[in-house]
């Protein structure tokens, strides 16, 4: 049986053999991530029947859990991975058409690194070596977001770099105050440990290591970077950012709350700032103009719900955040890629310049009205069964307050709707100028994946429904998580 | 596979098909658009009386969704696909010359399936999924036609969207309650529900139906929707659409909540939900009826009755006697009659003047569009009201079960509101066809035959089922029967009910018996000359061409008394809402300013605030 | 006292003062725009009617200007209260005369009614269109030459009676 | 026997209504000092107007009219005259009040046909006329069908015969002096006239009537005088068990209302409807009220 | 006066009905017309004879021209008359209609009525008073009788006429014939 940790070793041999390759061909560069990311999602779904019986611990090096470095890949973590590889291989066929000048090499370089260290911080089951991966993650996306060189580009990645490194400066305090109680850094080591302590003492690492987090997982009050970042970075990276890097810092949220600390006090803390982020984030969304920073203003709401989905800590709710995450993965990074062509035919990001952009680019459009009608939540497309899912799971909690906080994701719907709805009629009803121009076959084939993808997610949810149900049991219950490592 | 399936397969193929063969050709795409429609009536009136459900698909987290049919479901399917038929037969030469028909025809067939996957769904999910279908296609068509389309589109999804929430939110809680969705399952269960939950379940789902059946505070989206839509979809937005909206309610109200078996316990909540909503049809009878006087365009005049009519619906369901519902349900078969009737005669005017919808521009049509004329004619007496048309059947059973419910204050406001039908339907129909012919209106042909054709059977349907009201009464008997209401007495030419009885045979014998006499007694006068209109009484001069007619402010000594009243004060009121919520969303927006060094102290900010909370109330 | 100044600013203008507040006055064609301006800014702005006199034997056609100041009664003290005839003579055979609408735009109908009435016809006019008259005639009705028996002799007197007609 | 009735009593209603219209000319003439036409005057009209080759304006405005006059015809053969009451059984008032919507409807389409401008003010007029009196008369009918709990009009004949006339009975005053209030407006008489005023709009509806139409147009004139009346008896003088007290009383309601026609000058439209919707309206909505209140 | 006679109502009732319901409409520009309303109200009464003022000319049977008829008026006075129903009557009062009366030499009225609308009865008189109205009609019952007034009759016969003497004076008429002339295009 293949050993996973080559889902990390793989991508990141491939990264720093880029620029070998491309003093051999020039044109070979571009088709490495395609490869590297092919190879990934082939493994991934091979791991999965394994995986379903029971997670696979790793020990890297042979060193015993407590003391060596150990991966952790049960449902959750496979889950993720295989996400991460499915986005990152689309991205990177749209990207073979869409990066053309400019630095090319160190974009795939980078890109590689990015991806790694987002399968690295999924697979590990070691809080320092979640951090080291968590490192490559961030300062690869620091580099990527300025890839254009333009001014905006360069001011919002030193604005994100900035941000990243305070909030990973937390993490690392948070972690080393962690080792500092418990003397160890394996999760499971400390999770078994965490009743020993009292818990007020706990509560400043947690606090810590969580806005670490947070500021890459972009809850409210740490992701300003997110607006600028997304919107002036190129529309690709901004699928990948927004598809996949602020996933994986939710999940090392989730991992940190849930199995590491397993307060389940907080939880209700974290549903209130979830609403706060879906609120916040469909506001500021609403007032928009500019396409692109509505798609990440729309991208903190999401993450807003998905959090207050993960809070609210039961089996059918978790399934549901999952649900909803798998699919503003596919939705947002289709809206991203259509969106990025469209800017690059009409020349500037204002929605008022996407007028009648149906006529000239109809296929392109066309990905683009799926996507948004997939985000809203419209039946037959994938959004709905993950707010059903939500909904139905915190209605069953029974609690007046959940009953309110439901009734304003419902309200957050309707805005959410109304500007996207806005833009599909942009698109449609008003007239524009310009003449007719498909999008190249790349970007073609990878819309029309995702849109594949979005319908039959929509139309059957039930196949991704009992991976699900089990990857937020692995979530959930800390027992079984810390008997299988330190077994 | 049961006629069920067969008929959504089809009717959600046909959407494909009608797009791909527009590709091809126009003409083939025309001939299939009308077999398809043909064919979907064909299907359903085959499943005549047939009761029964049959799930058809797990995949939904294996909560099972199913199709029903019973004798509601079968009578709202028959009209939806008759008059989509019709619609689409009158669509065929008016959209003749318009940009992308097949993207039109396409989702007028999308609407027409979602309406008949709405009506068929045996449970409250495959009924949300299609409902959100059909809003969301009509959506696209109502913005069709570019221009204030798009504002009027982007109001109605926004309503549309607040509608689906609630429902959403309604249909879930049933299902965490209760553990299942299937309607008949769950009138078994609701009954035992606490009151408080039943309020809220009425007043969740009444929020939803409201907005799509424009119930008065609810109904602002109606008026431009209905104008801005492209006239043959918009006389089945509101014929049949929009009574969705109804169907809803008679699927909540007495299946979902099972009010008929208790509905006269005094205290249960059902009958003071019942009572607010008919206070509610009545005040969506008066007002936009003489909001719609005001009116100078003809569709707008036409949507303002649209909301004015589906009072009337709302006040018989409401009403819980069995004559009552009857007579609503019937009321919503006649009105989408001559509703879709008075659009497709708009329609024909508007094709042939070239768009024109103002009343005070038109006049005098009647000598050149007779057939038009008389659609409109027989559709305002079937909105009025006039004895042997299908209106006067059902608003008879609507006052009937009002009066002898002793609610005349609900019977004045329907009373009143059909005499403002009538001031304002009359200026309809004289502004369009009566008076003088303008000059640029001189040469203008009849409207083409498959225009004529809808307008010519919608008419003769009027009548039909305004002199033999029974014919429909049958099926709408059984509804009321499936209700759990005692059955009415129902034969051929009327009703018999203990406090008087209508008998629509002998009230035609006797009218055409005077019309024969004094169409005799005409006759024996000295023979009529025909005379052109230039030929007329102007004291004496010449008749001012162009300029001898009576259009503009038709009513004005009755405006300028009631007028400062009727303002739309709901619409401004939402309107100052929307302006309300985007002022607020650039406030929030105001809080990323663009400055590093706030960002960096929020994030310390939240460590902060978090600590402090911590160590002050220490909630964790 | 407006006599005297009129007298100073006019040299060939007669004035009469028969009655005790009319004030009549005559000048040659030209000079009338002048003095109707000159009497305009001493308030004398009501033009009442233009009338036009047919002296067939001295062939000339006479046309008066019938002026009045309403607005002389609210200035305190002003005792003179005066209509004024502005009498002139033009030529019968071809009068031409210039308008006086730029002064007085009342004027207008009154110069087409003498335009049609009696065939002088006002350079600058606007619409010299008939104002009164069914048919054209060839000698306008109102000049003396103009005699109405034999027109209406030859006119009326033309039309054949209706051949039944005769018979009661 | 129900045969005879049934062809008769319009005819009856016709006569009535005819010998009505010729004996207001001639009490209006009386009350102005001169001796007025004979009472026969309207049929002599009639027949002269029959002999007449008027000027059609085409189909409709043919038919309307016919249809106007049949309606017309139609109502009396559901009001009670007396005893005679031939289709009272297949629909009671509501049916009344509905079928009296086909008389003004039929006119305004004919004379809107007629594409004179006057015509359309004068149906604008009729209209808000019916606007202004039927708020008023909606709410004295529904005091009355709650009050006596029933829709066919011979039941409150019948009752009225035990518990006497309902303008007299306790709850129902309010609404019976409601009633007389706005019976000038129903009749079209003078003080509400505006419909066929013919100085102000040469004539109304009627400006393009010539020959027959004029004869169908007063025919149908004087049946709604009818109707106005026997409704009125009906409903608030208990309706008399035979025919000939029935007609004396609508004699009474009929002189009541020419006298109020031979003195009033006319109002304009919007100083009748302010009228009618002041006074009257409140009236009946206190009417209705206290029948609701006091009723069973 | 033989309107209560009931045999000859039904030997021939319309042309009792006739004579005995002249709705009027009068054309009231000539000095006539203050003679109209002291005829109809309660002093000399003309109701009592069926005689009762319309006010549109489709209604009428009877047509007065009160008055002199000048040029402009001719052509609403033509129109008018052409507007009434068929079996129609005209009467002029005074003496202007009849040969032009003092203004026998004004270029601006017409002299002779009858050559442009056929006048069946003419009261003269520089306005006759109400007596001699009633006297005019009560000869225009005995014309009625004896069919003679046929004035609508010879309109028709001889339309070509008529119209050929309307346009002699007025020049071009707006509105098309109400005859087809023959003859003509």
């Amino acid at each position: 049986m293949v050993n996973p940790v080559l889902l990390i070793a793989v991508p990141l041999g491939l990264a720093f053999m880029v620029p070998l390759i491309d003093s051999a061909s020039r044109k070979l560069t571009r088709f490495v991530p395609v490869a590297a990311l092919m190879f990934n999602l082939i493994l991934c779904i091979r791991l999965i029947p394994a995986v379903l019986e029971n997670p696979i611990v790793i020990n890297l090096g042979g060193f015993t859990p407590p003391f060596g470095i150990n991966l952790f890949v049960g449902p959750l973590g496979l889950l993720f991975a295989g996400l991460i590889s499915l986005a990152g291989l689309v991205v990177s066929i749209y990207s073979l058409s869409y990066i053309k000048n400019g630095p090319v090499v160190k974009y795939h370089m980078l890109y590689m690194l990015l991806l790694t260290g987002a399968t690295g911080v999924v697979l590990t089951g070691d809080l320092f070596n979640l951090f080291v991966f968590f490192e490559i993650l961030c300062i690869s996306s620091y580099a990527l977001v300025a890839y254009h060189g333009d001014r905006a580009g360069i001011e919002s990645s030193i604005k994100y770099l900035i941000q990243g490194t305070v909030g990973s400066g937390l993490l690392l305090i948070g972690i080393g105050f962690i080792y500092g109680i418990f003397g160890t850094l394996n999760m499971a080591d400390i999770a078994m440990k965490i009743a020993t302590v009292e818990q007020s003492t706990l509560f400043v690492p947690m606090i810590l290591m969580v806005a670490g987090l947070g500021v890459e997982s972009a809850i409210f009050p740490l992701n300003a970077w997110l607006p600028d970042a997304h919107s002036s970075a190129p529309s690709s990276i901004s699928a990948i950012l927004s598809g996949i890097a602020i996933e994986v810092g939710l999940y090392a949220v989730a991992r940190i709350v849930f199995t590491v600390f397993g307060i389940s006090d907080i939880y209700l803390f974290f549903a209130f700032l979830g609403i706060l982020t879906l609120l916040i984030g469909e506001m500021c969304a609403f007032a928009q103009s500019n396409i692109k920073r509505m798609l990440a203003y729309s991208s903190i709401g999401q993450i807003g719900l998905i959090l207050f989905a993960l809070a609210l800590a039961t089996n059918n709710t978790v399934t549901g955040g999952l649900f909803q995450l798998v699919n503003h993965t596919i939705s947002k990074g289709l809206l991203f890629l259509s969106a990025g062509y469209m800017i690059y035919r009409s020349g500037s990001m204002e929605i008022s310049s996407l007028n009648g952009m149906g006529k000239r680019m109809p296929l392109t459009s066309l990905a683009f009205t799926v996507g948004a009608f997939s985000l809203v939540g419209l039946p037959p497309f994938a959004g709905f069964p993950g707010k059903f899912l939500i909904v139905s799971g915190a209605l069953l909690k029974g609690q007046m307050v959940i009953n309110i906080l439901v009734g304003l994701v419902l309200l957050s719907t309707v805005i959410e709707g109304t500007y996207f709805f806005r833009v599909i009629q942009a698109l449609y009803f008003k007239d524009g100028n310009g003449e007719r121009k498909r999008a190249p076959a790349t970007a073609v084939t990878a819309m029309i994946t995702l849109m594949i993808l979005i319908v039959a997610l929509g139309v059957y949810p039930k196949f991704l429904a009992d991976f699900l149900s089990s990857a937020s049991s692995d979530l959930l219950d800390k027992m079984s998580y810390v008997g299988s490592v330190l077994k | 596979m049961t006629g069920m399936e067969i008929l959504l397969l089809v009717a959600f193929g046909g959407v494909m098909l009608t797009y791909i063969l527009g590709r091809i050709s126009s003409s083939l795409r025309n001939t299939f658009a009308v077999v398809l429609s043909l064919v979907l009536v064909v299907i359903i009136a085959l499943m005549y009386d047939k009761t029964g459900e049959t799930i058809f698909y797990r995949g939904f987290f294996g909560i099972p969704m199913s199709f029903r049919i019973d004798a509601l479901s079968w009578l709202f399917a028959m009209a939806t696909s008759v008059l989509g038929c019709l619609s689409v037969i009158f669509s065929l030469s008016y959209m003749s010359d318009r940009k992308n028909i097949s993207f039109y025809y396409s989702m007028l067939f999308l609407v027409n399936a979602g309406m008949l996957g709405v009506v068929f769904s045996g449970d409250l999910l495959s009924f949300f999924i299609f409902w959100e279908i059909m809003s969301w296609s009509t959506f696209l068509l109502i913005s069709f036609n570019r221009g204030p389309a798009v504002a009027a589109g982007l109001k109605y999804i926004i309503m549309s969207i607040i509608g689906s929430m609630a429902m959403l939110a309604g249909t879930i809680s049933l299902y965490t309650n209760y553990g299942t969705l299937n309607i008949a399952d769950l009138s078994h269960l609701t009954v035992s529900a606490s009151p408080g939950y039943q309020l809220f379940l009425l007043i969740i789902f009444g929020v939803a139906f409201g907005i799509k059946n424009a119930v008065m505070p609810l109904h602002t989206w109606l008026p431009d929707a209905y104008t801005e839509a492209p006239s043959p979809f918009s006389a089945v937005l509101s014929g049949m659409l929009t009574r969705m909206g109804i169907y809803g309610f008679l699927l909540i109200i007495y299946v979902v909540v099972g009010a008929a078996r208790f509905l006269h316990a005094a205290d249960s909540t059902v009958s003071s939900f019942n009572y607010v909503l008919a206070w509610l049809g009545a005040i969506t009878i008066v007002i936009p009826t003489f909001i719609a006087m005001l009116q100078n365009d003809a569709k707008r005049l036409l949507a303002w009755h649209g909301i004015g009519q589906g009072g009337y619906m709302i006040l018989g369901i409401a009403f819980g006697t069995n004559m009552g519902v009857a007579g609503g349900i019937f009321h919503t078969l006649n009105h989408a009659i001559y509703i879709v009737l008075l659009f497709m005669s708009v329609a024909a005017i508007q094709y042939r003047t070239g768009g024109v919808r103002d009343l005070n521009s038109l006049g005098g049509l009647i000598k050149k569009m007779p057939v038009a004329f008389i659609g409109a004619l027989l559709g305002i007496c079937g909105l009025i009201g006039v004895p042997l048309t299908n209106g006067f059947v059902s608003k008879w059973m609507i006052y009937k079960t009002l009066i002898s419910g002793r609610a005349p204050f609900l019977a004045f406001a329907a009373l009143i509101g059909s005499w403002g039908t009538i001031l304002s339907v009359y200026k309809f129909l004289h502004n369009i066809f009566l008076g003088q012919l303008p000059e640029k209106y001189r040469d203008i042909k009849q409207s083409p035959f498959n225009m004529k054709l809808p307008i010519i059977v919608l008419s003769s349907t009027i009548l039909l089922f305004g002199i033999l009201p029974g014919l429909p009464l049958r099926v709408i008997n059984k509804i009321v029967v499936s209700f759990g209401f005692d059955s009415l007495n129902i034969s051929l030419w009327g009703i018999v009910s203990e406090s008087g009885m209508l008998n629509t045979i002998n009230l035609f014998a006797a009218i055409l018996a005077g019309l024969i006499a004094v169409w005799l007694f005409f006759r024996i006068g000295a023979r009529t000359i025909p005379v052109k209109q230039d030929d007329n009484y102007a004291a004496g001069a010449a008749v001012p061409r162009d300029r001898y007619s009576y259009t503009a402010k038709y009513y004005d000594p009755l405006f300028r008394m009631i007028s400062p009243y009727l303002k739309d004060i709901f619409n401004t009121f939402y309107m100052k809402i929307a302006d309300l919520t985007g002022y607020l969303s650039n406030g929030i927006r105001k809080i990323y300013t663009g400055y590093v060094g706030n960002y960096v102290m929020y994030i310390v900010l939240f460590i902060s605030l978090m600590i402090f909370v911590q160590m002050k109330w220490s909630p964790w | 006292m407006l006599k005297q100044e009129l007298e100073t600013t006019f040299d060939n203008i007669t004035i009469r003062m028969e009655k005790k507040n009319q004030l009549e006055l005559s000048i040659t064609k030209d000079g009338i725009m002048s003095v109707l301006s000159f009497l305009k800014n001493k308030g004398y702005d009501h033009l009442h009617v233009i009338s036009c006199v047919d002296w067939i034997d001295d062939k000339q056609l006479e046309l008066v200007y019938i002026l009045s100041a309403y607005m002389k009664q609210d200035v305190p003290g002003e005792t003179e209260q005066l209509n004024i005839l502005l009498k002139t003579r033009i030529g019968r055979d071809d009068p031409k005369y210039i308008t006086s609408i730029a002064l007085f735009p009342a004027a207008e109908p009154y110069e087409r009614e003498i335009h049609e009435m009696f065939g002088v016809d006002f350079l600058g006019h606007p619409r010299l269109t008939p104002l009164l008259l069914e048919r054209d005639y060839d000698i306008p009705p109102f000049r003396k030459d103009f005699d109405t028996k034999q027109y209406v002799d030859d006119v009326f007197g033309s039309v054949p009676s209706v051949e039944g007609e005769d018979k009661n | 026997m129900h045969i005879i009735e049934l062809i008769f009593s319009p005819l009856l209603a016709l006569l009535i209504g005819v010998f009505f219209l010729g004996l207001a000319r001639k009490v209006m003439a009386r009350i102005q000092w001169r001796y007025g036409p004979p009472v026969t005057q309207p049929l002599i009209d009639i027949i002269r107007l029959l002999s007449q080759k008027s000027a059609s304006h085409g189909v409709a405005f043919n038919i309307g009219l016919v249809m106007s006059l049949a309606g017309s015809l139609v109502i009396t053969l559901f009001l009670p005259f007396g005893k005679i009451a031939p289709m009272s059984n297949s629909g009671g008032m509501l049916v009344i009040l509905y079928l009296m919507l086909i008389g003004p409807l039929g006119m305004a389409i004919s004379s809107g046909e007629s594409a004179n401008p006057n015509a359309s003010i004068g149906i604008s007029r009729k209209l808000l006329l019916a606007m202004g009196y039927e708020l008023p008369f909606l709410l004295v009918v529904l005091a009355l069908m709650t009050a006596y709990n029933t829709t066919s009009i011979t039941e409150i004949v019948s009752l009225q015969r035990d518990t006497g006339w309902s303008m007299f009975t306790f709850p129902l005053v309010l609404s019976g002096i409601a009633y007389l209030l706005i019976l000038p407006a129903m009749l079209g008489v003078r003080p509400f006239e505006v419909v066929n005023a013919p100085q102000e709009i040469s004539s109304g509806p009627l400006v393009e009537y010539g020959g027959p139409y004029l004869a169908l147009a007063t025919l149908q004139h004087a049946l709604a005088f009818f109707i106005g009346i026997s409704l009125f008896v009906n409903l608030m003088w208990g309706g008399a068990a035979n025919p000939v007290i029935f007609f004396l009383k609508m004699l009474v309601v009929f002189f009541l209302g020419i006298f109020v026609n031979a003195v009033f000058p006319r109002l304009r439209i919007d100083q009748a409807i302010r009228y009618l919707w002041r006074w009257p309206s409140l009236i009946a909505f206190a009417g209705l009220i206290l029948v609701c209140v006091t009723g069973s | 006066m033989d309107r209560n006679q009931l045999k000859k109502w039904f030997q021939n009732p319309v042309k009792m009905a006739h004579k005995y319901s002249l709705h009027v409409v009068y054309f009231c520009t000539g000095c006539g017309i203050i003679e109209i309303p002291p005829s109809i109200t309660a002093r000399w009464d003309a109701e009592r004879f069926g005689i009762i003022p319309v006010a549109t000319p489709r209604q009428a049977s009877l047509f007065i021209i009160a008055g002199y008829v000048s040029l402009k008026t001719l052509r609403s006075i033509i129109r008018t008359y052409e507007q009434m129903p068929e079996p129609k009557f005209t009467v002029s009062l005074g003496s202007c209609p009849i040969n032009g009366g003092m203004y026998y030499d004004s270029y601006n009225t017409i002299k002779h009525l009858e050559k442009y609308i056929p006048v069946d009865g003419m009261i003269a008189g520089c306005m006759p008073r109400p007596e001699a109205i009633f006297v005019g009609v009560t000869h225009l019952w005995t014309l009625i009788d004896k069919d003679m007034a046929d004035g609508y009759k010879r309109y028709r016969s001889n339309y070509s006429a008529y119209r050929a003497n309307q346009e002699k004076i007025l020049g071009k008429l707006e509105w098309p014939p109400l005859f087809p002339i023959h003859g003509e295009e």
